[in-house]
């Protein structure tokens, strides 16, 4: 053919799993709310993202709840807000304005969806919000959360890259963009994890994210800071751009410079596999079924938790070539 | 001056080019989708577009006087983090300080393009990436989010309704009759066009250029720090992530609208009109529901080209 | 004579990059003096105006102003896309009871005032749609009722017919009586002689007399302005057109029924090789559109043009490539191409030829320009000069270049000699003449009627986009033409 | 008086050489290992896709345009990349190039015959063609393997790396474009005053068309060498907000939007400027927030020291 092969189609993989049922109060059911029952079978279901399906994450999510939904026979409603805030909130409205009884958000941003929460209370319509944890009252505005803890994931960043160093060396970090709450929790995460560990932060700058900002910002550094002897990227495209720096500067990233990210991509996690990266942090983007499993539950009366956080796999050296079909 | 006579003739045609599509796609759309005319959907579409359209009533002067104003989306973001922050000082805090802060950054702008005779679109591009550094730098690089007690006055003024529809809505109608009566029927109004009409000869005729100049980037930057304000208000927050790109929607919508980028010509009900048109689409692409994400901006981007040269056929 | 100084202005010096615009200049106005301002192109005459109306801050010397002035600059300058209303009373709009703009009581004060001048535009249309004289009106009635102590007008009929001059003149009378000041730019000696009390001359940028108009000869008049010896001069006439032309049988133009509606319908125009033909018309009468419609600018419903025959297609580049030149009536607008050099500017045009596959000469260019720059007498400190710095006249004389050295075999000249001073003039009709010696075929627009009548072999009389007739040979006169657009006048009078 | 006046002169029309040579001995006393070769192979390399955008951004505002797309069609040229990458890098490359000729020509065709003003005529591009880029490759991310075509972003000739090459080359050839042939002649000429042009007789449509579409090569060649040296087809990411920093770097360098002039090695100095600023600003390890602020305040003083004045 002549066509370059792309990365693998995203579904496949373990679906995210309940690994605690957080609960600080008491958990939420149906007759707390007084909301109506709705079988899920059956059901038209709203489900809003937040960005363009460009990436690997975005892309695996919406097509688990996709995959999901066919499997529970459920009429899906499907929007993107292209990362407008505002547009969010409008596609929530009307997602509701065109009949969806149940919502699952991806939140673009932990603030400031509170109109859209209030326009689903009015309407008793339950919302679960997936991957990102928003400011709202559980229970009042939102059902609950499923998704990762990013605090957590970058501590499990920094116990991966204190083993990997033997807790002493100069690390760089790759933030994500700015403003984004994920960016604040995965550095505040990591930043924790090596308090008390020799590793020294010696630069942060953000690569937005984006593979070939990650591979910019990492040319600088190392021009500037010979001595990096370890990079964390707080996803696994920034990191990626950086093993291209690294290579290009005549280093050997994974031996002479350890490289830790979060995501969970197949990219990367081969990249483990062949030992030329460190370890990388899953941040399970298979929603899915869990989501649909927990409206359920809701329907049938259950207490369903404030918030819940699933398990995230890692790769190391050590299981990447095992797990690889569990990246996405 | 040969095309100039054309487009007298057909000016009220033009004007109407814009009214004419909005028309069309409204009734269009009402017929194919149900769910398009529906209060709740009608009262989302007006206050959504509220927020553009106060943005894009600044933009409308400073586009007449023949400048452009990039910083809008930025400053739009800082007025909501500013209101939200001065929201723990009471009502008039969250309102005044963005009007302040956005109009004094306007107020540079303006004073560096009329004084120095550097372009607006360098100058308010400089700025897109000031106010944008300067919310990271209150907001401890984004890790702050600043939230409105949901119970404060200054809530109600994002959520408060009459008859359903959000006071932004009014506030934004008020604006922009109040914006169409000063460029029409005030002296003020006649510099604006004069300046962007033909620069040189509005100097030799005494017309105050340079006044006029940073008075229109002045109110650009306050208008957009009470949009900002407003929707701090509604989303009770200072989001940091907003306004990436808003300025494009602006400038798309003002010369959607009929106004010339190149100044001198312009009205604010075709802004209105802009703005209703750039809502409708966006509405509709949800309406129809099954589109792929990355064609949504396909269709906004073929959409936007139908519409300018329908416009510039119309004007021939 | 008022005695009573409104503007007294001394020892005043302007620099631009190097160009020394004014070098010392005194000038006195006073109450109710009409003071002609006189000088080459690039004098310093438009110069010493800003100066005086704050547009440029002087280098050195003082300026004392007594009053308010008012002025009417020589391009025209009001907002083509704003309306005529609008451009009348901007800045001083009647105001309704809630100090908001009356527009229905702006434009009815328009139209009246409009009227009073001979003007009867729709007020409500963008003043781009009237034509350049027209404007030119719109911005005396603006300056004129501005309620001031001094009106400055900078070349104020340059772009005016007969019947607008007399108007203007009648406006300045008025003014005059009213005690107001004025001073008067005009490089047309008749106009001078008729309305100005007393002159300033202007010699490179230096005052070099200052005096009583009517005693001074017009001859010597123009030997201080040109610096030349009286006797130089007197070997010249008014205009500096020699005998006609011997022209041949065959048209090198023919221009067939040319129609856009509403500006020009049916018009015909033939021109032979080495024949000057003249468009005459009243202002408006189409002749402007006429030539663009030979050169391929206007869009056209209807006509050929065809050149030694062969049929033109109707673009610009088309044209030019078969030999067809224009020069256009506004240089601001349609001419100068203000960032480049005047090199750049004379050699635009026929680049093409100068270069070799798309690569350009610049041996080929300097040569070129340098012939022109001495022929047509370009007043520059260096070719490299950007031309916007370039006074009006030298501006015209540098699009006449770029026309010239495209080496055409038709030369349509919009107005050439607007505002060109009495030396560059006569080199320019000089330059006329000799071009159709040489077999060009030459079509000449122009609003001084000396001017056609000398310079023409035949003349074609346009009326409302049509032509309304043709003179030629003992036709030529002052009378006969003039009775030609009077008659026309009369018919339009009967048909309202 | 004149001497102050020459000398403000002579820093109106060399300032952003005076700011470059500012800020490398800035760097060379306050910056730990900047004076290495290796460093200033780094800055030349990322300038490298900058500045090609760049110079067709130049042409373009000589001709008082502005063409937003760029980024959107370098997103374009990385996203036909792996289509046809199976049938070698030449292809490719030949195939992401005609992409960028169609939508400069594209954009040409709807500002020279159709009329549009540049700004919104492009911004459909801008806001349509990157999702097109992403359409065509289902919004996935590529990772390129061809070597061939991977050694455009990593092998170098004679020391020198091959983009920065390329980019040499294309300022070399665009200076001369502009400075020695009637196309570029007639291009600022058009950009000066555009009626005057018409009625000159000269190919206005044809010149405008042939700008926009050098622009859009330009957008793909630099889509090209950012790809390979990414080692990635990234349509969502490739080129994103590259029509400013272009159009940053083409008025910092001299170029005023105005149109009727073209400054191309102004405009080199102006990216070598914005590079070297954003070099300094990840070097010290400033947060983004400060840096923001720093950026605009030289792009504020690069501009104010440049300007024309009234
Ligand atoms: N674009 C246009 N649309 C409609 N009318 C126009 C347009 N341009 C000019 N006119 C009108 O057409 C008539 C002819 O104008 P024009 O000034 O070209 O004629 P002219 O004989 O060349 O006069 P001038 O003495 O100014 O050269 C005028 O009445 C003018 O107002
Ligand atoms: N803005 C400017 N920059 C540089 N030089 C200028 C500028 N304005 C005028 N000059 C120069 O100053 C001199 C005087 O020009 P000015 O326009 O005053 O002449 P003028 O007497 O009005 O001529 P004309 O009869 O042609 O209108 C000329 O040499 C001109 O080139
Ligand atoms: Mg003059
Ligand atoms: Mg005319």
């Amino acid at each position: 053919t002549s066509r370059e092969s792309p990365q693998t189609a995203a579904s496949g993989g373990p679906a995210a799993s309940a690994a605690q049922q957080q609960s600080a109060g008491p958990g939420c059911t149906r007759s707390r709310t007084g909301y109506p029952q709705v079988d899920v079978k059956g059901a038209t279901v709203g489900f809003s993202q937040s960005e363009k399906e460009a990436n690997p994450f975005r892309t695996a999510e919406t097509q688990s709840i996709r995959d999901e939904a066919a499997k529970k026979g459920v009429n899906l409603l499907v929007t993107n807000a292209q990362s407008d805030l505002n547009k969010q909130i409008s596609d929530i409205k009307s997602l509701l304005d065109r009949g969806a009884k149940l919502l699952i958000v991806a939140p673009l941003n932990s603030d400031g969806l509170q109109p859209a929460f209030d326009a689903a209370k009015a309407k008793q319509v339950p919302v679960i919000t997936i991957d990102r944890k928003v400011t709202s009252q559980p229970c009042t505005d939102y059902l609950t959360f499923i998704g990762s803890d990013f605090v957590e994931q970058g501590k499990r960043a920094a116990q991966q890259m204190i083993k990997a160093t033997g807790g002493s060396g100069k690390v760089a970090i790759l933030l994500g963009s700015s403003g984004n709450n994920v960016t604040v929790d995965r550095t505040k995460g990591f930043k924790d994890g090596i308090a008390n560990s020799g590793l020294q932060v010696v630069a942060e700058q953000t690569a937005e994210f984006d593979r070939s900002k990650g591979q910019a910002v990492m040319e600088q550094l190392i021009q500037s800071n010979p001595g990096i002897t370890a990079v964390y990227a707080e996803n696994d495209e920034m990191g990626l751009g950086a093993v291209t720096a690294l290579k290009a500067a005549g280093k050997t990233p994974g031996k002479d410079v350890k490289i830790v990210s979060v995501d969970g991509t197949r990219s990367a996690v081969q990249l483990v596999a062949d030992g030329s990266y460190t370890a990388v942090i899953e941040s399970n983007p298979r929603f899915g079924p869990l989501a649909f499993e927990t409206l359920e539950k809701f329907a049938r009366g259950d207490e369903i938790p404030q918030s819940i956080v699933i398990s995230d796999d890692e790769y190391d050296t050590s299981n990447a070539a095992q797990k690889l079909g569990n990246a996405y | 001056m040969t095309t100039l006579t054309a487009a007298t003739r057909t000016k009220v045609l033009q004007r109407q080019g814009a009214a004419v599509a909005l028309t069309v796609m409204v009734v269009v759309s009402w017929l194919t989708f149900p769910r398009f005319g529906s209060l709740d959907n009608l009262r989302d579409l007006a206050l959504q577009g509220s927020f553009l359209a106060v943005i894009a009533l600044g933009m409308t002067f400073v586009i007449i006087t023949g400048g452009i104003d990039l910083s809008v989306g930025s400053l739009y973001a800082l007025g909501g983090v500013l209101a939200a922050w001065g929201s723990q000082h009471g009502f008039l805090t969250a309102l005044l300080l963005p009007l302040v802060v956005c109009g004094g950054i306007g107020l540079i702008n303006g004073l560096l393009i009329a004084r120095t005779n550097m372009a607006p679109f360098i100058v308010t591009l400089a700025s897109l990436l000031f106010a944008r550094g300067l919310l990271l730098a209150i907001t401890d690089e984004g890790a702050n989010t600043y939230q409105v007690a949901p119970d404060s006055a200054f809530v109600e003024l994002g959520r408060g309704t009459v008859a359903g529809f959000g006071y932004p809505i009014f506030i934004a109608a008020a604006l922009c009759v109040l914006g169409g009566a000063i460029l029409n029927r005030t002296g003020f109004g006649q510099n604006v066009f004069a300046t962007g009409g033909a620069e040189q000869s509005a100097i030799l005729m005494g017309v105050p250029v340079a006044r006029t100049k940073v008075l229109v980037y002045t109110m650009s930057g306050t208008l957009a720090g009470l949009a900002g304000a407003l929707t701090a208000a509604y989303l009770q927050s200072g989001v940091t992530v907003i306004g990436v790109g808003t300025e494009l929607d602006a400038i798309a919508v003002v010369v959607i609208g009929g106004t010339l980028l190149t100044g001198g010509m312009g009205t604010v009900l075709g802004t209105v009109i802009g703005v209703g048109l750039i809502k409708v689409i966006q509405n509709v692409i949800n309406q129809i529901g099954t589109l792929d994400s990355n064609y949504q901006s396909v269709v906004s981007g073929v959409f936007l080209l139908i519409v300018v040269v329908l416009q510039r056929i119309l004007r021939r | 004579m008022p005695t009573d100084p409104v503007i007294e202005v001394a020892g005043v010096t302007k620099t631009f990059a190097g160009v020394r615009a004014l070098d010392d200049v005194d000038l006195t106005l006073h109450r109710g003096e009409i003071h002609a301002l006189v000088g080459e192109n690039g004098a310093g005459k438009s110069t010493l105006i800003k100066v005086l109306t704050g547009i440029h801050t002087p280098d050195g010397g003082r300026i004392r102003r007594n009053g308010r002035i008012s002025t009417i600059y020589q391009e025209v300058n009001l907002v083509p896309l704003m309306s005529v209303a609008a451009n009348l009373f901007l800045g001083r709009e009647p105001r309704n009871r809630i100090g908001l703009i009356d527009r229905a009581r702006r434009d009815a004060e328009a139209a009246e005032l409009l009227k009073s001048y001979g003007i009867t535009a729709d007020v409500s249309s963008p003043l781009g749609t009237l034509a350049v004289g027209e404007q030119q009106m719109v911005a005396l009635a603006r300056a004129v009722e501005a309620d001031a102590d001094v009106v400055i007008m900078d070349e104020p009929t340059s772009s005016l017919e007969p019947r607008e001059v007399e108007t203007l003149l009648e406006v300045v009378h008025k003014l005059h009586e009213a005690g107001i000041a004025i001073i008067y730019v005009s490089h047309r000696m008749d106009e001078l002689y008729r309305i100005c009390d007393t002159v300033t001359v202007l010699r490179d940028g230096k005052n070099v007399h200052s005096g009583p108009l009517r005693e001074l000869p017009r001859i010597e008049l123009v030997s201080l302005m040109l610096g030349r010896s009286v006797n130089e001069i007197q070997k010249h006439g008014t205009t500096a057109f020699g005998e006609d032309h011997h022209a041949d049988t065959r048209p090198v133009l023919e221009a067939r029924n040319l129609t856009s509606r509403p500006r020009i319908n049916g018009v015909d125009v033939t021109i032979r090789p080495g024949e000057v033909v003249g468009l005459a018309g009243l202002l408006g009468s189409g002749r402007t559109e006429t030539a663009k419609a030979i050169i391929g600018a206007l869009p056209l419903d209807d006509g050929t043009v065809l050149v030694a025959g062969t049929p033109v297609p109707r673009n610009v580049k088309a044209a030019t490539r078969a030999g067809i030149s224009m020069l256009a009536e506004d240089r601001k607008t349609e001419g100068i191409i203000p960032n480049l050099s005047v090199r750049e500017n004379i050699v635009l045009a026929a680049l093409p030829r100068l270069s070799r596959f798309g690569v350009t000469s610049r041996k080929k260019q300097d040569r070129i320009v340098d012939t022109f720059v001495k022929r047509l007498r370009i007043k520059v400190s260096s070719p490299e000069q950007k031309v916007a710095e370039l006074s009006g006249g030298n501006q015209q004389k540098v699009l006449l270049a770029r026309w010239l050295c495209t080496e055409p075999r038709i030369l349509l000249l919009d107005e050439p000699t607007r505002g060109i001073d009495v030396g560059a003039k006569a080199e320019v009709q000089a330059l006329i003449d000799e071009l159709a010696r040489e077999g060009l075929a030459v079509m000449l627009i122009s609003s001084e009627l000396d001017e056609l009548l000398d310079g023409a072999d035949r003349l074609v009389v346009l009326r409302d986009g049509a032509v309304a007739g043709e003179l030629e040979g003992a036709q030529l006169t002052r009378e006969h033409v003039l009775a030609a657009i009077a008659a026309e006048v009369m018919d339009d009078a009967d048909s309202r | 008086m004149t001497l102050t006046a020459a000398r403000r002169r002579w820093l109106q029309d060399n300032g952003v050489y005076v700011a470059v040579g500012a800020l490398l001995l800035f760097n060379a006393l306050f910056t730990a290992n900047f004076m290495t070769l290796g460093n200033f192979t780094t800055q030349l390399v990322q300038a490298a896709p900058v500045l090609i955008v760049a110079l067709g951004m130049a042409l373009v505002i000589g001709t008082e345009g502005v063409d937003l797309s760029v980024g959107a069609v370098m997103a374009l040229a990385a996203a036909i990349i792996p289509l046809y990458l199976g049938a070698g890098p030449v292809p490719a490359i030949l195939m992401a190039l005609v992409a960028g000729l169609a939508a400069g020509a594209f954009n040409g065709f709807l500002v020279a015959r159709v009329g549009i003003q540049p700004i919104v005529a492009t911004l459909a591009l801008l806001v349509g063609g990157r999702g097109l880029a992403l359409v065509i490759a289902n919004g996935q991310l590529v990772p390129l393997h061809d070597p061939a075509f991977l050694a455009l972003g990593t092998d170098d000739v004679l020391g020198i790396p091959i983009s920065v090459l390329i980019a040499g080359l294309l300022a070399l050839t665009i200076a001369g474009l502009t400075s020695r042939t009637t196309f570029g002649r007639q291009l600022v000429a058009v950009g000066g005053n555009r009626r005057a042009a018409t009625l000159a007789g000269l190919p206005v449509n044809r010149v405008l068309v042939g700008v926009y579409a050098i622009c859009g090569v330009l957008a793909a060649v630099a889509g090209v060498l950012a790809t390979s040296r990414l080692a990635a087809s990234d349509p969502a990411d490739m080129g994103l907000l590259m029509e400013l920093s272009a159009i940053t770097a083409v008025v910092v360098g001299g170029t005023p939007l105005t149109g009727g002039k073209v400054r191309v090695l102004g405009t080199v100095m102006g990216v070598v400027l914005m590079q070297l600023v954003r070099a300094t600003l990840i070097k010290h390890n400033l947060p983004d927030s400060i840096a923001q602020m720093i950026q605009a305040a030289i792009i504020v003083a690069a501009v104010y020291v440049a300007r024309e004045r009234r």
